[in-house]
């Protein structure tokens, strides 16, 4: 009956290759010696290179595969570049820093490959098992990842808290499948759809189904009140795998909201727009209130994550209004985009300063910064300019874009607790700069070679591309979902 | 194989083995516990999903594998999460001789 | 090429010239940096010069029109419609003008007063006065608003890093007051641009009355979309009683920063609403003028009185503007011919008058390292042409006929007492009691500083072994245009009134009519 | 002829040129140059103004507008600078500049000395560029042809009154160094502020009601506008009169510009400037002419100064203050006449005040130097040279007496100051006096009553200063070695007695050379009175015998009563005013001034500093700054912050002030972060919290 259908490799190739590279790299690195790993990372970068490749290659491609489990279409495109490249930069950051920290293990690498893999398919899942499937391959190797750091005891505890709460978020996400598929006897995408309209007003099963499934990825991308572990775990992680995490597991979480909501549930909308529109406000405003009382960067980055969790779940409470989502979902992309060059940028500065006892990571660590290293100093500048919303970066094209799409929502109010949160984070975002050019001290940095093509290469994007977001946008906008 | 027990019975059990599972996570101390009360709550998703299975099964009249596939898919992948959660604990044991995760607070605020 | 050749795009990044050569000049070369910094201001200065000739040319064809503009698409994709569109009228060719002059004066009123991190310095100065430039050409809202938000960065590091003692404090608050005010701006601009399909202001002010006309915006609406406005600029003005961040920001500034603060970037919230806020909501314009005068003349009374009650001479000039802006206020809500362009001639005046004094202040401060008024006293004598400068600054700033602030003041007040919007005469005859009010702080801190006995601070520097000097030649070469432009405005007016005349009885005949 | 016109400008730059000359290259110039060049162009001046006068004679006094330049200009408002040359300006133009030019010849000689007294040389330079100036401006303020134009002379002299009055703004009038002297410059200029409110308001009003403020069109207009808003006009100009010209209730500042060099306080705070005012509602008179019930304010007002500031004259011991007093009370006569309609009498007595008022102020200003001489010379030479340095004020009368023979002269010029003033016949003021006491008696009783009782204070003080100045016993050495001042001095002060004496023919009764050449300017009431309805009283009426004899014979009998009281038997040193026994209370109130500046201090000054305090302190800095923006917005964020950066060392100080909101939110965040607890548990209670309100909500909803 199940026959072999070359189409259905087809419509997952990058991501085959992906996951084939990754298994076979698992076998090659154990005969690379050790001290030498350098090399497994280089690979690793190779296969997330060809398989960018080959997802940019066949870009306009629109498709599925699996008897429509997996699509392949503008949207997963997009977010399998990002995660793609978030991969990347993510190799880019540990390549050094691993080994300065003494964390340097060839089987890093190829489990990144898994989680960067799993995100990947998250963006072209098309079918709830499909997306429970891709939410544990990409989850289980961020668990070993965040406590790669061990046997330090911040990185051992992260992994646990990150493993154990992860877990705890899979079995709503499990139950919320279950019940969804109680309601309507489905779990593709499109059929869910279908029964729910065949089914009129949606039936309480339904909604507490789709709400559970919100919750595990809530969960995900760190909304409030689901994010707790998430600055224990931003901080605990070593930085390098905080900065991939902060991004892909992001981007992934967001892809599986999106994809979700905005084809099998928009009749919901209805009835989630409160829960949506409250979780977003409770994110951005517990983000970045917390945010102002960190000392520690990484736990500071790691509120200011949440904050941004917060603004792309504002566009996300237009999921359903047909009129609107289009550009709505849009602007969620190219936020994500654009907060993931911050971001990166921002976390590649962490590393520049961190130490191997773990030292240079309080605020007070960048004062003199400004002076010692001007460029890092102004690199970081731009990011926190980013993070906040000002010219000339592409935080301020970002929230142009997301604030756009909110208040073509209808949603003004909100789009207000929006940009009076953000003046909020201007403060912690602004202290850091303060700390780099207005106070005296004598910071240690690192040099390292792809560590400060990461961060330039961030901050050049964000500037420029500021200038310059015409294509951006309309690969954002040309990215719309697509259900087969 | 009708076995007679309505659905409504199955989803109970559910439930209630579910909320037993969340209870478990907030009220126990001991990781390896805590980690048995989630795979409680996975259970009790698998159960209630072959009982949904079971019962469009009857009212189609024709096999329906989704539910069970899923279940296959829970269970393997939890026995993915087991490893890397017992490794998880191992690691954590052997650094700070203690599994109870309120000693796990090093980092907080 | 239209990009690269247009002489607003020439004005405005020009200095970026500057920019690019100090990051490859060494940073120890100190006054290779200045001099370089210097030169390029003044080669934007040379630039606004023949942009001005070139504006004048095409008024002679259009006036009241928007000149030398350009109008490129920029975002045209994904529903936007975001054009890069400059383009320079009566309204703001005097501000751009002002910016262009203000920077190489101010550049050098830093020769000794900055000798940390110099080059730092000009940077940031330079990409500041790109910000400036920019706010005044933009065309388009979103332009706008970037250059808006841009100017903040580098002000901000000027204070902050060049600032006196609690220069951080100030230089955050006046951050987050900004942006306070401007993320708000940020919504309406978003609401406008969606409900009207475009960013560029020109098209707006043709779109807009049709908006209304047929309820797509109702009249609540626009009255809302101008209070966003109006929260952005009144911040930046700043009106009474948004000024908390005023006197910090100028208290803690390097002098070169409080002159331009003073006599630009609080510009930008009085231009605000003439280019934006006026002719794009006119009726809310209009229902809002008698509040607004209310605020100005509130400010106009406050400031001044405040300004009596100061012990540091910083701190009262930058009362002073509280109160001198105030003055603008209430010439931009009379809404008539006289009140508009009185209050545009006196955003000039303010710029000069007011930079002046700031820069006065910083000559003496560099030598004696204090702003206690109570310290000075008979400094007239000491050093008589500082003195002598410092009081015609003064006269200046508290509108003596026959200098620049009367005109703008005059000129202000004549068309507030008579404007059918703000519809009664009493707010310009209490705003006229400024004048007394500008009186009395003016000639107290003339006094107190100038006239009199020698105070503490002479036997003070001369226990360290110095003496008060008087101006050098390079101060005296910052204060002469200055003082030119003073004179010149105050004694004849008139070319300065034909620049903006036609562009500001363009946007008052298209007002609604007020009918009592 | 007509061409002679166009020489107005001329009026204002001439002194302009001298003033830059003066300024640029004074630095290098002998004092002699540099009072000769000021002098010129003050003389210069004049011989424009002459021939001003002589065109307009031969054009049969047709006033022209000579249009000059373009100013302000804003769609409906026009105000060009043009020169307005009629028979009113010009006989400005001639007083300003034929006593400006006396004086500035006179100031050469007086302040050679001065600077030399006061030890700073360098200023004399400055003192001729500021009175350059000041003919400058007060040429803009006659010669303009609009009420704008009028303003903008107007203020520009009042800077000048104030540069002059504080020239010396680092001591007192004593040397000493002090804030005395720049604290009455900046008393005035604020003073003058506060009338030129009015006069703005007046201006203000103006334009929206007239369409323009050129005087021509302004009255052409006058009949076709409201009284109400007329009165609203000529009440707001009266505000600005009483600053400029020294009226109840903003004359404060004049006595103590006492304080600027004496030739100054002749040109500016007695014979122009103050003037200004009478010229302003003179120049208004088809406004004025229009509400009859502003023309009795204004007479009130200033018959009321008149007699107010007369009797505080009686009070005063420093002669300059009695002269200052005395100008006050001159200046309150001038009010009346022009408020009472009789604006030729106002101008007819404002310009032989100018004469006999500069006179007696040079004079008093040769006494001065002549004490100074004699205290210095008693300083170098004397036998107990060093017990000299006591504080030695040569303006105080308590330290003259007999100084008719020191310096005789300067008596005999004195005394022609002083008989003009008492309007002894046939003195200049006998005859212009009389022209207002007729008018007043014609109009207003109160007003004649209020001006013959001060006319005989007048006529006391004189009295009484010339007893205690020249006449007695020296009461102090310096007085003893007192010298006569030299010709550059005194050869001015001749020509001006000369002019006080005859000044009266100007308007004799049965010629009225000055009426009929006014008239040319302020129409005869035949033609206007019906019409605008008020008073409009040109001084036909002559002599009449009654007024004239009684005010002679109260003002002869109020010189006896000085006579008995100070002449007849010398006041000795230290001894008491003999009228403090007569009189007690009521001297010590004049001897005080009323009190009138302590109740200014009390009621406006101090509270307005007060305010001033209060906003900045309280409001602006406790409430605004501190409280809403560094409590309630800053103290929340430094709160949530305050583990970073310990070293913000201002805002511990900040700390301090948490209370109200900044608590509130301070407290909702403690608590936020104390969830963040570290415990895997609590955040997985947080997590089943939020499942439980979001399918509580979507369950119960």
């Amino acid at each position: 009956m199940m026959q072999f259908d070359p189409n259905d490799l087809n419509s997952i190739l990058p991501l085959v290759v992906l996951l084939g590279w990754a298994c076979v790299l698992l076998l090659v690195d154990l005969f690379i010696p050790k001290g030498r790993k350098g090399w497994t990372a280089i690979l690793a970068a190779f296969g997330l290179a060809i398989s960018m490749g080959l997802t940019l290659g066949r870009a306009g491609q629109i498709g599925s595969g699996f008897r429509g489990m997996v699509v392949q279409d503008g949207f997963s495109t997009f977010l399998a570049v990002l995660i793609l490249g978030s991969g990347l930069l993510g190799i880019a950051l540990a390549y050094d820093y691993m080994r300065r920290m003494g964390w340097e293990r060839g089987e890093f690498y190829p489990i990144l490959m898994f989680s960067v893999s799993g995100m990947v398919l998250m963006a072209q899942a098309a079918d709830l098992i499909v997306v429970f499937l891709a939410l544990e391959l990409l989850s289980i190797p961020l668990y070993v990842l965040a406590a790669f750091g061990s046997p330090r005891p911040d990185s051992e505890e992260a992994g646990l808290k990150y493993f154990l709460l992860g877990a705890f978020a899979t079995g709503f996400v499990v139950y919320g499948i279950t019940l969804v598929y109680g309601a309507t006897g489905a779990t593709a995408l499109r059929e869910i759809v279908d029964a729910t309209f065949a089914m009129g007003t949606p039936s309480p099963l339904l909604l507490i189904g789709a709400a559970l499934i919100m919750v595990g990825f809530g969960f995900k991308v760190a909304a409030v009140p689901f994010h707790m572990w998430t600055p224990d775990v931003y901080q605990g992680a070593p930085t390098a795998v905080t900065a991939f995490m902060a991004v892909g597991a992001k981007a992934a979480g967001f892809a599986a909201l999106l994809r979700v909501f905005v084809l099998a549930f928009p009749l919901l909308q209805a009835d989630l727009v409160p829960v949506i529109w409250a979780l977003a406000a409770l994110t951005m405003l517990v983000g970045n209130v917390i945010a102002i009382a960190q000392t520690n960067i990484k736990r500071m980055l790691a509120y200011s994550s949440i904050a941004h969790a917060g603004y792309i779940l504002m566009a996300f409470v237009a999921f359903g209004d047909s009129a609107v989502r289009a550009d709505a979902v849009a602007s969620a992309l190219f936020y994500l985009l654009v907060y993931a060059i911050t971001s990166f940028g921002a976390w590649a500065v962490v590393i520049a300063l961190e130490k191997k006892d773990g030292r240079g990571l309080e605020i007070t660590d960048y004062a003199g910064l400004g002076r010692k290293r001007p460029a890092l100093a102004a690199a970081m500048t731009v990011f926190m300019l980013s993070l906040t919303g000002m010219p000339p970066t592409l935080g301020l094209i970002g929230k142009f874009y997301l604030f756009r799409a909110v208040i073509d929502a209808g949603q003004i109010w909100l789009a207000v607790i929006g940009v009076l949160t953000s003046l909020i984070s201007a403060y912690y975002y602004l202290r850091v700069v303060v700390t780099m050019y207005m106070r005296e001290g004598e910071p240690e940095t690192t040099r390292e070679p792809w560590l400060d093509l990461t961060w330039s290469l961030a901050a050049l994007a964000t500037v420029v591309l500021s200038f310059l977001p015409a294509a951006l946008f309309a690969w954002a906008s040309g990215a719309i979902l697509r259900l087969f | 194989m009708d076995l007679g027990i309505p659905l409504t019975h199955y989803l109970l059990v559910s439930a209630i083995l579910f909320t037993m599972g969340a209870l478990g996570v907030l009220i126990r101390r001991n990781a390896l516990i805590v980690f048995m009360s989630i795979e409680l709550m996975l259970n009790a998703a698998n159960l209630a999903f072959v009982a949904f299975a079971r019962s469009f099964e009857q009212t189609t009249g024709q096999p329906v594998f989704t539910g069970q596939l899923f279940v296959f898919f829970v269970i393997a992948v939890a026995a993915a999460e087991v490893a890397v959660g017992l490794a998880l604990i191992v690691a954590i044991f052997r650094t700070k001789q203690t599994i109870d995760v309120d000693q796990l607070s090093s980092m907080k605020g | 090429m239209d990009f690269l050749t247009n002489p607003l795009n020439l004005v405005t990044f020009s200095p970026l010239v500057g920019v690019l050569l100090l990051l490859v000049l060494p940073s120890g070369r100190k006054n290779l940096l200045r001099w370089t910094a210097l030169l390029v201001s003044l080669l934007t200065f040379g630039l606004s010069i023949w942009m001005l000739t070139q504006f004048q040319a095409a008024e002679a064809v259009a006036p009241g029109e928007l000149h030398l503009g350009l109008s490129l698409p920029w975002i045209q994709v994904a529903g936007w419609n975001i054009t890069y569109a400059m383009g320079v009228d009566g309204l703001s060719i005097l501000l751009v003008l002002l910016t262009t002059f203000l920077t190489p004066l101010s550049i050098l009123s830093t020769w000794t007063a900055v000798e940390e991190r110099v080059k730092d310095f000009m940077l940031f100065f330079l990409l500041l006065e790109v910000g400036m430039l920019g706010v005044f050409l933009a065309q388009d809202l979103f332009l706008f608003y970037i250059f808006w938000e841009f100017t903040l960065v580098p002000m901000y590091f000027l204070i902050g890093i060049w600032g006196g003692p609690r220069r951080i404090y100030a230089a955050i608050k006046f951050f987050l007051y900004t942006m306070a005010g401007s993320i708000l701006m940020l919504l309406a601009i978003l609401y406008i641009g969606i409900q009207a399909g475009t960013f560029s202001v020109p098209e707006l002010i043709t779109a807009l009355p049709g908006l209304y006309a047929s309820g797509v915006i109702a009249l609540g609406a626009q009255m809302l979309l101008f209070l966003a406005f109006t929260a952005a600029f009144a911040i930046k003005v700043p009106m009474w009683p948004l000024h908390s961040w005023l006197p910090d920001a100028h208290v803690e500034a390097p002098t070169a920063g409080s002159v331009i603060l003073a006599g630009v970037l609080l510009k930008m919230g009085t231009y605000g609403f003439i280019r934006f806020n006026i002719p794009m909501f006119p009726d809310a314009a209009v229902k809002a003028a008698p509040w607004i005068a209310l605020l100005a003349v509130i400010g106009i009374i406050y400031g001044a009185w405040v300004c009596y009650a100061q012990k540091d001479v910083k701190k009262l000039v930058a009362y002073s503007s509280v109160s001198h802006l105030g003055f603008v206020m209430l010439g931009l809500f009379a809404l008539n011919a006289q009140g508009m362009e009185g209050a545009i001639l006196q955003m000039i005046n303010h710029g000069l008058s007011t930079g002046a004094l700031f820069l006065l202040v910083g000559m003496i401060y560099e030598q004696t390292h204090t702003r206690e008024i109570a310290v000075y006293g008979g400094l007239w004598k000491i050093t008589p042409i500082f003195g002598s400068i410092m009081l015609v600054v003064s006269l200046s700033s508290m509108g003596l006929p026959g200098l620049n602030g009367f005109v703008g003041e005059f000129t202000i007040l004549l068309g507030a007492f008579g404007s059918q919007a703000i519809g009664s005469p009493w707010f310009a005859g209490v705003a006229a009691a400024g004048v007394i009010m500008a009186a009395i702080y003016i000639l107290y801190m003339f006094q107190k500083m100038f006239l009199g006995p020698e105070g503490s601070i002479v036997e003070e520097i001369k226990k360290h072994g110095h003496a008060l000097r008087d101006l050098n030649w390079r101060e005296i070469v910052i204060m002469v245009p200055l003082l030119v432009f003073i004179f010149w405005i105050g004694l004849y007016p008139k070319p300065f009134f034909d620049l903006m005349a036609p562009a500001v009885e363009k946007l008052v005949e298209a007002l609604p009519q007020i009918v009592h | 002829m007509e061409a002679l016109f166009n020489l107005v400008p001329l009026v204002v730059f001439l002194p302009v040129l001298g003033l830059l000359i003066n300024m640029l290259f004074g630095g290098r110039m002998s004092e002699k140059a540099i009072g000769t060049v000021a002098s010129a162009a003050s003389g210069l001046t004049f011989v424009v103004s002459v021939l001003l006068g002589v065109a307009l004679w031969a054009g049969h006094g047709h006033a022209e507008v000579v249009p000059f330049a373009e100013w302000i200009k804003i769609g409906t408002l026009d105000i060009p600078w043009n020169f307005r040359v009629d028979t009113l300006s010009v006989t400005m133009m001639l007083v300003v500049s034929v006593v400006g030019t006396l004086i500035h010849i006179y100031a050469i000689g007086y302040m050679h000395e001065d600077v030399r007294f006061k030890k700073d040389e360098k200023r004399f330079q400055r003192f001729f560029v500021f009175m350059n100036l000041f003919i400058a401006m007060m040429m803009i303020l006659v010669s303009g042809d609009s009420y704008l134009m009028l303003f903008v002379g107007w203020e520009g002299v009042g800077l000048c009154s104030f540069l002059l009055i504080g020239f010396w703004y680092d001591m007192d009038t004593l040397g000493r160094p002090s804030w005395a002297n720049s604290n009455a410059a900046k008393k005035a200029f604020i003073v003058n502020r506060i009338g030129d409110f009015g006069f703005l308001l007046a201006g203000l009003t103006m334009f929206w009601w007239f369409g323009s403020v050129q005087f021509g069109e302004v009255f052409n207009k006058t009949p076709f506008i409201p009284e109400s808003i007329i009165l609203a006009i000529t009440l707001f100009m009266l505000i600005g009169v009483a600053g400029k010209s020294s009226q109840i209730p903003l004359y404060v500042w004049l006595p103590d510009a006492m304080a600027g060099p004496t030739p100054v306080s002749a040109l500016i705070h007695a014979a122009t400037m103050v003037t200004a005012g009478v010229y302003l509602i003179a120049r208004s008179w088809p406004l004025y002419s229009a509400v009859p019930n502003a023309q009795f304010i204004v007479a009130l007002v200033g018959a009321v100064t008149a007699l107010f500031a007369a009797t505080i004259a009686v009070g005063q011991y420093d002669i300059k203050k009695v002269l200052a007093y005395s100008t006050i009370s001159q200046l309150g006569f001038m009010v009346a006449a022009v408020g009472m309609g009789a604006f030729v009498a106002g101008m007819f007595h404002l310009v032989t005040h100018a004469f006999f008022k500069a006179l007696l102020f040079l004079s008093a200003g040769s006494v001065i130097l002549g004490l100074e001489r004699g205290h210095h010379h008693l300083a170098h030479h004397g036998p107990d040279s060093g017990q000299h340095e006591e504080v030695f004020d040569p303006g105080d009368m308590r330290n003259m007496g007999g100084l008719r023979k020191r310096m005789p002269v300067t008596f005999w010029l004195y005394m022609i100051g002083t008989l003009a003033l008492a309007g002894i016949f046939p003195f200049a003021g006998f005859w212009s006096k009389d022209e207002i006491l007729l008018e007043a008696a014609r109009n207003y009783t109160v007003v004649y009553v209020l001006l013959v009782i001060a006319a005989f204070f007048t006529a006391f003080y004189m009295g009484r200063q010339i007893w205690m100045v020249f006449f007695g016993r020296s009461r102090h050495a310096a007085a003893e070695h007192a010298e006569e001042s030299p010709k550059i001095i005194t050869v001015p002060l001749m020509v001006l007695a000369g002019l006080s004496v005859l000044g009266g023919v100007l308007n004799l009764p049965g010629v009225h050379t000055l009426t009929h050449w006014l008239e040319h300017t302020i129409a005869l009431a035949a033609e206007h009175g019906a019409e605008v309805g008020g008073f409009l009283a040109l001084s036909w009426g002559g002599l009449n015998p009654v007024v004239a004899l009684v005010s002679t014979l109260l003002a002869l009998g109020a010189i006896y009563l000085s006579w008995l009281l100070y002449g007849r038997k010398p006041l000795e040193a230290g001894q008491k005013d003999p009228l403090k026994k007569i009189l007690g209370p009521i001297f010590t109130g004049m001897e005080n001034k009323w009190f009138v500046d302590e109740g200014y201090r009390a009621a406006f000054v101090d509270r307005y500093a007060d305010l001033g305090r209060f906003l900045a302190e309280v409001v602006d800095g406790r409430f605004w700054h501190d409280f809403v923006h560094d409590k309630l917005i800053a103290g929340t964020y430094n709160w949530l912050s305050k583990i970073a950066l310990d070293r913000y060392a201002d805002q511990k100080g900040i700390d301090a002030f948490f209370n109200g909101l900044g608590e509130l939110i301070k407290r909702i965040s403690a608590s936020l972060r104390r969830l963040q607890n570290g415990f895997v548990r609590s955040y997985a209670l947080a997590v089943l919290f939020g499942v439980i309100a979001i399918l509580g909500y979507l369950l119960l909803k």
